[in-house]
This record gives structure tokens, C-alpha cells and sequence, in this order.
């Protein structure tokens, strides 16, 4: 079995909706409902979809910056509610960091570059002053930024510099996780290549696992191995990258892919007609009955709006609805979305 | 917005006891209490009728019992110098106090709004530093010294304008403007920056995309929204009206309430003044009230939400 | 992005207002004029006499300002016609010194405000960054007290404790700060609020921080900016204080010259002696113009969002 | 060719702060043709906003001034009108779609208000006439149950539908041309494919002509006929959508092309682009792309490039096209 660094079974986290001065509750927001999935060493794993979804919610659980409704999350195998507080603080909090959307606001605009590298060292470990300046030293280099930068602050750095000093905020304490909460999306395109390239070489580096959260399809296919594609609070479809991105079978994962593919019109094969999903997205407050996504789902049947699919396996996917309930499961497979194959323009 | 109002009476009603706990305590604080309410000439036995008048021989909560349930029929205990129940001696000064602060009170909301709104529209122009360097200067002169000096130009020398007593509308000229003149800075700067903080946002800028003329984005889409800022601060604004009556009453001799406390100090007729805070404290509790509600009606995203 | 000026100021690293050498110029001497007044203050206030040193006859006030002459009494400033330059402002009706009641004004005014805004500040910046940053019930019901704390006019109090423990020095200090601590809660909490949303704030505890390390370290230093600006403006609306409730009796306590109670000396003599009224009122006018100048341009160059200050 | 709407000739838009002249947009030219839907492409702080809000001259006074360059539509050139006669332009002949849709929409009026003022404003229709505009207005934009909406307040609408009313809003007078900056950059990647759809099919409906403002080649691909590249102020490259994919020529272009990660293929590198785009307070003397171009020779450091013509309708600025 591929060594598992972190499981998520069956996650649940629902918000009181309060009304009135006197904070009742009227009801629940069920922003994760059952998301289960796992993270293998060295490898990454992205949880796609659009607002609502309940992405960032699953990434506030594992940093545990809220507590689970319900649900385990296993630590190389080990319950981490069941840890006791100082083994959060030494075997679970130092090996899971994260790095954050916005660069102009994950870093105290007071503190220079050097302190804020090497806080993670100052609250976690007893290292003297100039072993912890060392490592701040190394780490910078090691995101490709010069060693004198350590007595500038924040706001005399551009969006992509200073995401590498997130990210190197983040290595500081040899983390095994580092949780990626849309990384690159508040950055210029060429600035995001670099950033994303820098991850890519640093989790081969140090057989870092990432959990990336991302709404940009593209983003993900670059970044991932495997990929769970998220519809209000649930897993829809679930699998290694390459498969899902070559043969989608949800109708959600279709519509999602065919929106953000980058596709000129008069390229457009006659085969696959864009998919332009209708209506909005439901309030979580109350999703639709039956499989969520039923209510803008072009392929919808009658089962769709009465019973909540199962995650089924099929191949190397796992996919979240009724019309792979039968043996039309192989047909299925086969009528997936064929992306047009031309290629890039040539380097001049 | 029924439960929304009668949640937040209960607020104020319970903010009311606290007040009254902390006056209770206050009178209690510097040891012997009569020695409050005794004059220099007060004889054995008036000591006597002020140590019954007090209570003071029953437990401390009975006398606090004694003391809230009579705030809460409007009687404020009996005035030592005066002889006469506290409560009556307030409300027959109220209304000459009432008619000083209400005419100050618009006069400087209307100037603040036109000098306000003005000023944040034409930005760094010569009328807007002017209007910035009157809110300065408006803030840094004391009140009472600004009045005084009136009374000299106006009186003294111009012998224009009578300085002291009610009366004739004349009367009313030096106090009114006077107390202006200490409201209108502080009112002007807030509804300049509430102006200014709105004047930056985008649906003002889709105001101006769509062609509207200039006065339209102003008065129309900006003035409603920066009414919010300054509404918040209804509370400084009616803190700042009796600081400014207290002073300018004394200046001038008005014969409000503000007069009233500062006779009652020297006089150390205490009840008076312990009436009149409890007064102020009820009017204070009463204005958040109102405010929250106005709030709740410029702004319909908190109306939908309380309900 | 869609908002150009920030985009610009962030390109240029300097505001988008005017670049206008007309306002330029005024932006530095509202800063200029301003710091010279205070520190000519601060310079009068310590060595109006040097009693803290145990030399109390050594002093840079030409007179004692208590002691009383009445052969001087109602002398006019030395340019009027009767003037002399023995007494360059004059004497009032005791016949005392009015440059010298001035000069010992200032160490009264400064000493009231530094005391009560270290006071104030420290109390509302505690109880701001606990509500900010915790929330909750906490929050509501401390933003409560606020609310009407900041309602209600600090004058009455002053009103009531003169009563209660007889004015004095320290009666006002008490008056001032306890409600001065609200204007600085609402401040801080507010700041507070918007600092715990933004990511660094979630690092902190993501690697572990505990919350006080957080308040204190990351909190605390991003609302130095707006708290200073507040202390500054408040140097101002301190000293209007103080002087209203000396000037109604209900502050210091004659004969140690404050300048309210200064004021209130010459009231009564304003057709026949208006110096006596007129000078102590130009030095708090002068002072808190200062004060407030100085404030604005703090904030503007330091944090121009906090306009409504 | 369709004939002309706008015409913009060597446009200078500057911004005058403290710390001296920032020249957002330094010499900018291009054309739009009557139902064409022309983009303008480029990253953050490369001037294709402060062009948006040129042609509408909405600058932040008094620090944003156009201080060069003819805006011409229509044959007549909009830097010589009044501000009255301007006003009479925008909302009605031009007008414009911002990014945001939380907070285009002013919150204390409801969503009817809103799109009525422009249209009493331009149309000076009588009442009841108005509410009828305002309704076909909404539908226009795919609004369902416009009747019941208009009575809404912003704030219990989504970003996707509070996109839209600022829509019934542009297009409620039939204006001659839409700028559209960055208006589903907010918006998820299905809403945004309704919107750009929606946007489609409403040229084919009224013929307007759209200045797409985006960052996002995914957006440029599918919506757009024509594009101009900007970088730091200048246009590197105009020409047709499939030209600017396919044959690029500028190295700018083909450098932002390559960054951008395909959702149709696997790739293990992009290619990105090294160093950081220049301050706009100091621009280098030569080709704003020099510094950080993979084929720069010193003509290019020290001599703005002049803007050739390749192509039917393909020009591009830089010393390597002859």
C-alpha cells in the first residue's frame, strides 16, 4: 500500500447559522459533509472547485484552526484529536505548515524577513540565536532568494518574492505536509510559473507532501498526482490526476473543465459542445435533496433529484453519481471528453 | 425589529442599574456620607434629618432598595439647600436648557453637513482648507474663553448683544452661536471623512459611469451611506451638547440644567447632582437606543439581518 | 485591482494626493510650528521652578504666581498705557504675576494630560486588543460599556467626584480617565478586528503560537500607528478638559494656577480687566492647536485611512 | 473591415503623486470595430484599467490626467467635449462594467433604482415606461423573475447575478461601446462561462462593441476577436485572438503564452519569465520588455522600438520583426 501520511476519514464541519440578538440557531451550514480522501509522502493531492465548495473549510481542519463536527483525521495512521496538547505541539503542529493565497497578507508588514522565517523556530524549538539565523540564511537560498534580503520588510517585495518567503517560512521546520491554500492565484502569470516551479522542486527535494487548494483546473493537472473535485461540501469525483483530467466522468468535473480550458473558438471540435452549466449555486444552507449538483446537471435523471448517489469506484476514479449506478458503467467510460490535442507555439 | 427593540431595552435597562450601583457607591466612597450633605451652618439636628433623610441607619441593601425603587418613580431624593424635591428642580430648568441645545444642536448639523460634504467634495481646494483650519481651530479654542471674549466684542465694547439672563430672542444670539461654535468641528469632521471613505468606492464610480451629473453621485448616492459614519457617533455628539451647556450656561447665566449642577457643587447640595447624572445616564441609554434603531432603518442590510 | 490609486500608491510607495509644492510646503509647517510650541511647553512646564530639585526660589517665571500684592493689583500688559514692563502681561485682581500663573499653567495642563492619557491609553488598548482579537461575548459586552461610556460627558463626573471627594489635582486625573479609556477601546478593537482576519494572524497559531505571543507580537505592533495618532490628538481635547472644570470650579483648586481657573479670575472683571481672561485662554488655544496639528499630520503620513479620527 | 467605433491615437496617461510622474500609459493606439469585441491583455499595473478609464476620462482627479493622445468616437474626438457634453456620453453613447460585484452596487438602493436612473437619466422616459426598460433590461441579461427582482437590495443577490444587474445597467441605454474590465475575474469558472456566453450572444443581439479588460488568456481565447498585449504601459503586440496563440511574433507574447499552465496537456516545467516587471516611476530608456528579454540586443535597451505592421492588422513594437 503507498505509505499514507495523512487520512481524512469521512470529514464532517457544519456552521451554526444564528438569527436575532439572542445567537438561536435556526439552522446548519454544512460546508464539509463526508469528504474523505488520503495523502501519500512525497505527493500531492489537490482539492478543486469553485466558491462554496468547502475547500478551504477541509484545509482549516487538517491545520487545526477549527474543530471537526465529526470525522478522523489519522497522522501516519495515528487519531490526531487523540493527541495529547504537547504532542500536537511536537509531533503534529511543527510537520504541518501552510503557505497562503495572499501575499500581501500572510506576513506581519512590522517584522523583517528574518523574523519571520524563523518564528516557527522560536516558538518551536530551544535552537540559540545564530543557529536559528543560519537556517534562515539557508532556507532563503533555498527559495532562490539572496541572503541579505533578511533585513528588509514585507512591502519592499514584489507578490512573487514574497511568496517565497512564505514558502520558506514554511520549510523552516522540516515540515512532512505543507498545506498550499491557493498558492499562486493572487499572482501575475509569469510570476506564477516561477512560484510553481519552485514547488514542484522542493517537494522532489524533500519528499514533501502537498495538500493545494485551487479553483484554476490548470493550476491543478500541473501541480497534482491526484485530485478531488469538490461540489458544495462533497467529493463528486476522486483519482489519480492524469486519469481524471483525460477521462472526467462526473458531469460536474465535464462542465467545470470545459469552462476553464483554454480553447479558441474556431478550434472547437464538433465532438464535444462547450458545457455551459445553468442556474446557480445553491446556498449551503439547504443543499437540493438527492445528489446535490442534480439541479444544474444537463444529464440529470429522475433518481438524481430523490436519493444521494455513492462515491463509486470505477477504474481509477471514484465518481459521486447515479449514471454509473448500472453495467452502462464500461459505455460511460468511453464517451469521456477528449480535449483538442494541438499543441503550444514553438519557443522562437 | 419588535424583538431587536425590546432586546435592546432590556440592555439599557440593565446599564441603568449598573449606573446607579456606581452613584450609590460613590456617595458612600469618601467615608462619612452626611458630611456630603451637610452645610458649614447645619446643626446637630439637621445632621440627624440628613442621616434619616439617607437611611443610613437601615442595611446597605435596603438602603440601595429604598434609593432605586424611588429613581424609578422619578423621585430623585429631596434637595438639601433648596428644600424641594430634586426632581422638580431638574425639570423646571429642562426646557430652558432644552431650547438652548435643540436651536445649537441644528444649526451646527446643517453647517456641518454643507461645510462637510463640501469640504470632501472639492478636496484641497481653498474652501476646504478653510473649512479644515475652522474644524481645527473650532477644536483647540476652549469654549468658555471664546464665550467671554464674546461677551467683551459683543458687549462690552459693540454693547450689541445683552450677556447674561433669557429673555429676548437677543438673548439667545451670543449662547446659541457660542455652543455652535464648540458642536459644528467635531460634527464637520466626521461626516467629512464618512463622505471621503465612501467618495473612494466603486458604486460611486458606477454612479459617475453612468453619466449622473456630479451633484447627483453627491447628494444622492454618497450622502446616505456616509450618514452611517457620523450616526455611530450620535452618542460623542450628545456628549459634547452637555459639556458645551454645562460651560455656556455658566458663561452666560442660562438658566438650564448644566447651570443648575455647577449651583448645586457650590452650594454641595449632592442629591442635585446625583439626580442629574442619573437623568443624563437614563438620556444616554435612551439615544444609543435610538440610534440603533435609525441605524437599522438608513441601513436595510441590518434590518434584514435582525429579523 | 480595480481601485487605480492604490495600485499606484503601491507602484510609488507615496500617496496619490497632490503632489502640489503649495501643499507641500503647508504639510510641513503644520508640522514645524506645531512641535516647537509643545516643546517650548514641555521646556516651561519642567523648569518653571526648580522646587523638584529642592530649589524652589530658582525659577524661569519672573514672580511666585501665588503670592499676592495688592498695590499691583489690575497692572495691564506692559504695551497698554499704564503697563510696565515689571509685568509684561499684567497682574490681576490679587495683584499676582500673569506671565508667571501662565508659565506654572503649563506644568499643571501637561502633567493632567500625560497623566491621564497614560492612563486611558494603556486601559483601552488592554481591554481593545482582548475584544479584537477574542470576539465573542467578550467583545459585546465590553463594546457595549464603550458605547455608553463614550455617550456620556465626562464633565458630570468630574461634576460628581468634586462633590463627592472635593476637587483637586488628582480628582481630575480620576474624572478624566474614567471614561478617556473608551474612545481608545473603540479605536484599538477596531483595528484589532481587521487584524484578525488578515493570513499572518492564522500562521501564528497554525505554527503553534499561543495567543498571547500573538497579541503581543503580532497584534500589538500593527496598531502602534493609529495609537499614537490618537495619544497626539488627545494631548488637545485633555488639557480643553481640564481647563473647562478648573474654569467651573469643579477642577484644581485656586490659588495653584491652572489655566481654566485662570480665566475664570478674570471673568468678572472682562469690561475692566480683560487681560486677565484673555492670556491663559491663547495658551491653551495655542497648545492644543499644536497638539492637533501635529496629530493630523501624523496621520496623514503615517496612516491616512484613519481620517475620521 | 466594419467601420470604426473608437479610435484612440497615441494616448498619455499620467499620474503626478509626491514621489513624481508615474506614466501609466505612454503612447498607446489601437482601433475597435463596430460588434467586435477587442481585448486588452496584460499583468497587474501594465496600464489596460487606466486606459478603461481614459477613454471615459474618469481619471482620480486632480493626481490622473490623460496628457496626450486623441480618443476619437464616432469622428469626434472626446478630449475636446465638455465635462457636461462627457456626461452625456457615459452611461449612454459609452459605458462600463468594473470587476468587483460586491461592491459595484451601491448598497441602500434597490437593484430597479439603480438601472431606472440610468435610463431616465438618458431616455427621459415617462414612468411607467421606465419600469418597463428597467424589466427588459434584466432580461437582457438573463435575470429569471425580473418582475419580482428589481425590488431586491443587492446584498440578497449572488456575485454572478449582482455581475449581471451591473450589465442591465451598461447595456440598459444600448450604448455604442462596453468596457468590460475584468468582470468575471470574481467569478467562478462556470459563472463566469454563463457570463462570457451571456455577453456573446447580447453583441449578436445589440451589436455593441467591447474593450475586454483581463489578465486571463482562458477569458481572452473565448471571447475575444482582436487583442492587444500591454506591458508597462505600451501595446507590444495587436492582431487577431488566433495570430496572438498561434503566431505570435513579440517575445513577450510567446513568453506569456508558454507560462501559462494547459489544461490539455501534461507539462513537468513551464517557462517563466526571470526578474520583476519595471517601476513605472523609472522606465528603462529602451523597449519596456528589454531587462527581461530572453533575445534583447542593446538597440533595444537604449531605443523604444517603432510599431510595425506584420500582418493584416498584426503589429507588433520590438527591434527582432522587421
Amino acid at each position: 500500500m503507498a505509505d499514507i501520511l495523512l487520512e481524512g476519514r469521512d470529514l464532517k464541519k457544519y456552521y451554526p447559522v444564528t438569527k436575532g440578538i439572542l445567537q438561536r440557531t435556526v439552522g446548519w451550514v454544512r460546508a464539509v459533509d463526508g469528504v474523505s480522501f488520503t495523502i501519500e509522502r512525497g505527493k500531492t493531492l489537490s482539492l478543486v472547485g469553485e466558491s462554496g465548495a468547502g475547500k478551504t473549510t477541509v484545509a482549516k481542519q487538517i491545520l487545526l484552526l477549527e474543530q471537526l463536527t465529526s470525522g478522523t483525521i489519522l497522522f501516519e495512521g495515528k487519531d490526531v484529536y487523540k493527541f495529547t496538547k504537547s504532542q500536537l505541539k511536537t509531533e503534529y503542529r511543527p510537520r504541518v505548515q501552510s503557505v497562503q493565497q495572499n501575499p500581501w497578507s500572510s506576513m506581519n508588514p512590522r517584522m523583517r524577513v528574518r523574523d519571520i522565517v524563523a518564528e516557527p523556530l522560536v516558538v518551536n524549538t530551544k535552537h540559540s540565536k545564530e543557529q536559528i539565523q543560519s537556517r534562515v540564511q539557508e532556507l532563503l537560498k533555498q527559495v532562490g532568494l539572496a541572503p541579505n534580503h533578511t533585513d528588509y520588510y514585507p512591502h519592499e517585495f514584489s507578490g512573487g518574492q514574497r511568496q517565497r518567503i512564505a514558502v520558506a517560512r514554511a520549510l523552516a521546520l522540516n515540515p512532512s505536509l505543507v498545506v498550499l491554500d491557493e498558492p499562486v492565484s493572487a499572482l501575475d502569470v509569469s510570476i506564477r510559473a516561477q512560484i510553481m516551479n519552485l514547488l514542484k522542486d522542493l517537494q522532489e527535494q524533500y519528499n514533501l507532501s502537498y495538500l493545494v487548494i485551487a479553483h484554476n483546473l490548470a493550476t491543478v493537472r500541473f501541480m497534482s498526482h491526484s485530485v478531488a473535485i469538490m461540489y458544495l461540501g462533497q467529493i463528486v469525483e476522486y483519482g489519480e490526476a492524469e486519469e481524471v483530467f483525460s477521462q472526467p466522468l462526473h458531469p460536474y468535473t465535464r462542465a467545470l473543465m470545459s469552462a476553464s480550458i483554454l480553447k479558441l473558438p474556431e478550434d472547437e471540435d464538433q465532438k464535444i459542445t462547450p458545457i455551459i452549466l445553468s442556474g446557480e449555486m445553491p446556498s449551503p444552507l439547504n443543499p437540493p435533496p438527492g445528489c446535490r449538483f442534480h439541479t444544474r446537471c444537463a444529464e440529470a435523471i429522475d433518481i438524481c433529484s430523490k436519493e444521494e448517489p455513492e462515491l463509486r469506484v470505477i477504474g481509477k476514479h471514484q465518481v459521486r453519481c447515479h449514471i454509473y449506478d448500472d453495467a452502462s458503467v464500461q459505455s460511460a467510460l468511453s464517451s469521456g471528453l477528449h480535449p483538442g490535442t494541438e499543441g503550444r507555439p514553438q519557443q522562437p | 425589529m419588535t424583538r431587536f427593540i425590546i432586546m435592546r431595552l432590556l440592555q439599557s435597562f440593565i446599564a441603568l442599574i449598573g449606573i446607579s450601583i456606581l452613584v450609590f457607591v460613590l456617595v458612600r466612597a469618601s467615608g462619612d456620607p452626611t458630611m456630603l450633605f451637610r452645610t458649614s451652618m447645619s446643626t446637630e439636628e439637621d445632621i440627624a434629618r440628613i442621616r434619616a433623610n439617607l437611611g443610613l441607619d437601615k442595611s446597605m441593601q435596603e438602603q440601595y432598595w429604598i434609593f432605586l425603587s424611588g429613581m424609578f418613580q422619578g423621585d430623585l431624593g429631596e434637595s438639601l439647600t433648596k428644600d424641594r424635591p430634586v426632581t422638580e428642580m431638574i425639570l423646571e430648568r429642562l426646557p430652558n436648557s432644552l431650547k438652548l441645545a435643540v436651536s445649537s444642536f441644528f444649526i451646527s448639523m446643517i453647517l456641518a453637513f454643507l461645510l462637510g460634504v463640501l469640504g470632501a467634495t472639492r478636496r484641497d481646494t481653498f474652501l476646504d482648507n478653510g473649512v479644515k483650519f475652522l474644524a481645527i481651530l473650532g477644536q483647540a479654542l476652549p469654549g468658555f474663553w471664546v464665550a467671554i471674549m464674546a461677551i467683551l466684542v459683543f458687549s462690552v465694547y459693540w454693547q450689541v448683544l445683552p450677556p447674561y439672563g433669557t429673555g429676548t430672542p437677543a438673548h439667545y444670539v451670543l449662547p446659541v452661536v457660542t455652543m455652535a461654535f464648540f458642536l459644528l468641528p467635531g460634527m464637520m469632521r466626521l461626516i467629512r471623512s464618512g463622505m471621503l471613505d465612501v467618495l473612494d468606492s466603486e458604486y460611486i464610480k458606477l454612479a459617475r459611469i453612468k453619466g449622473l451629473p456630479e451633484r447627483v453621485v453627491i447628494w444622492k448616492h454618497a450622502l446616505r451611506n456616509a450618514l452611517i459614519a457620523p450616526l455611530t457617533a450620535a452618542g460623542m455628539i450628545f456628549a459634547m451638547l452637555i459639556t458645551g451647556a454645562v460651560i455656556t450656561e455658566n458663561v452666560f447665566g442660562w438658566p438650564g440644567v448644566g447651570r443648575l449642577s455647577i449651583e448645586a457643587l457650590f452650594s454641595r447640595d449632592f442629591p442635585v447632582i446625583q439626580g442629574i447624572t442619573i437623568m443624563v445616564a437614563a438620556a444616554v441609554l435612551l439615544i444609543n437606543l435610538l440610534v440603533d434603531i435609525l441605524y437599522a432603518y438608513i441601513d436595510p442590510r441590518i434590518r434584514y439581518q435582525q429579523m | 485591482m480595480q481601485n487605480i490609486a492604490p495600485d499606484i500608491e503601491a507602484i510609488t510607495g507615496t500617496k496619490v494626493a497632490t503632489g502640489i509644492r503649495r501643499v507641500r510646503i503647508i504639510r510641513q509647517l503644520t508640522l514645524i510650528i506645531p512641535s516647537i510650541v509643545l516643546f517650548l511647553l514641555v521646556i516651561t512646564a519642567i523648569f518653571a521652578d526648580l522646587s523638584w530639585l529642592g530649589l524652589p526660589d530658582v525659577r524661569l517665571a519672573p514672580y511666585d504666581p501665588v503670592k499676592t500684592s495688592m498695590p499691583e493689583r489690575f497692572l495691564p500688559p506692559f504695551w497698554a498705557a499704564e503697563g510696565s514692563t515689571a509685568h509684561l502681561l499684567g497682574t490681576d485682581n490679587l495683584g499676582r504675576d500673569i506671565l508667571s500663573r501662565v508659565i506654572f499653567g503649563a506644568r499643571v495642563s501637561l502633567s493632567v494630560s500625560l497623566l491621564v492619557i497614560l492612563i486611558t491609553s494603556s486601559i483601552g488598548t488592554v481591554l481593545g486588543i482582548i475584544a479584537g482579537y477574542l470576539g465573542g461575548r467578550t467583545d459585546n459586552t465590553l463594546m457595549r460599556v464603550t458605547d455608553i461610556s463614550l455617550s456620556f460627558p465626562a464633565i458630570l463626573i468630574a461634576i460628581l467626584l468634586a462633590a463627592s471627594i472635593g476637587p483637586g489635582y488628582w480628582t481630575v486625573v480620576l474624572a478624566l480617565s474614567i471614561l478617556g479609556w473608551a474612545p481608545y477601546a473603540r479605536l484599538i478593537r477596531g483595528e484589532a478586528l481587521k487584524l484578525r482576519e488578515e493570513d499572518f494572524v492564522a500562521q501564528a497559531r497554525i505554527i503553534g503560537a499561543s495567543p498571547i505571543r500573538t497579541m503581543v507580537k503580532h497584534i500589538f505592533p500593527n496598531i502602534i500607528n493609529p495609537l499614537i495618532i490618537m495619544m497626539t490628538l488627545s494631548v488637545g481635547m485633555v488639557i480643553l478638559t481640564e481647563a473647562a472644570l478648573s474654569y467651573l470650579g469643579a477642577g484644581i483648586p485656586p490659588p495653584n494656577p491652572s489655566w481654566g481657573a485662570m480665566v475664570n479670575d478674570g471673568r468678572n472683571f472682562i469690561d475692566t480687566a480683560w487681560w486677565i481672561s484673555l492670556f491663559p485662554g491663547v495658551a491653551i488655544g495655542l497648545v492644543v492647536l499644536s497638539g492637533n496639528f501635529l496629530g493630523d499630520w501624523l496621520r496623514d503620513t503615517m496612516d491616512p485611512r484613519l481620517r475620521q479620527l | 473591415m466594419s467601420d470604426v467605433i473608437l479610435q484612440v491615437e497615441d494616448l498619455h496617461t499620467s499620474f503626478f503623486t509626491r514621489a513624481g510622474e508615474v506614466k501609466a500609459v505612454d503612447g498607446i493606439s489601437f482601433y475597435v470595430n463596430e460588434g467586435e469585441t477587442f481585448g486588452l491583455v496584460g499583468e497587474s499595473a501594465c496600464g489596460k484599467t487606466v486606459t478603461g478609464l481614459s477613454i471615459l476620462r474618469l481619471l482620480p482627479e486632480p493626481a490622473g490626467r490623460i496628457v496626450g493622445g486623441k480618443i476619437i468616437l464616432d469622428g469626434t474626438n472626446l478630449m475636446e467635449l465638455s465635462k457636461k457634453e462627457m456626461r452625456g456620453i457615459r452611461g449612454k453613447k459609452i459605458s462600463m462594467i468594473l470587476q468587483d460585484p460586491m461592491t459595484s452596487l451601491n448598497p441602500v438602493y434597490t437593484v430597479g433604482d439603480q438601472i431606472a436612473e440610468s435610463v431616465r437619466l438618458h431616455q427621459g422616459l415617462p414612468d411607467d415606461m421606465v419600469e418597463l426598460e428597467v424589466i427588459s433590461a434584466l432580461r437582457l441579461l438573463g435575470i429569471p423573475a425580473p418582475e419580482s427582482r428589481l425590488h431586491d437590495y443587492p446584498f440578497q443577490m449572488s456575485g454572478g447575478m449582482r455581475q449581471r444587474v451591473v450589465g442591465s445597467i451598461a447595456m440598459s441605454c444600448r450604448p455604442r461601446l462596453l468596457i468590460a474590465d475584468e468582470p468575471t475575474t470574481a467569478l467562478d469558472a462556470t459563472i463566469q462561462a454563463q457570463y462570457l456566453a451571456l455577453f456573446k450572444d447580447i453583441q449578436k443581439q445589440t451589436d455593441v462593441a467591447i474593450i475586454f479588460i483581463t489578465h486571463d488568456f482562458g477569458v481572452v481565447a473565448n471571447i475575444c476577436q482582436r487583442v492587444a498585449v500591454m506591458y508597462a504601459g505600451k501595446i507590444m503586440e495587436t492582431a487577431a485572438t488566433s495570430t496572438i496563440f498561434k503566431a505570435p511574433k513579440h517575445p513577450y507574447t510567446v513568453a506569456l503564452i508558454n507560462s501559462v499552465p494547459r489544461l490539455d496537456q501534461k507539462d513537468d516545467r513551464l517557462y517563466s519569465i526571470e526578474g520583476q516587471p519595471p517601476s513605472l516611476l523609472n522606465l528603462p530608456p529602451g523597449c519596456r520588455f528589454a531587462p527581461r528579454c530572453p533575445d534583447a540586443q542593446d538597440i533595444c535597451h537604449n531605443q523604444q522600438p517603432p510599431e510595425v505592421e506584420v500582418g493584416d492588422g498584426h503589429t507588433v513594437s520590438c527591434w527582432k520583426v522587421k
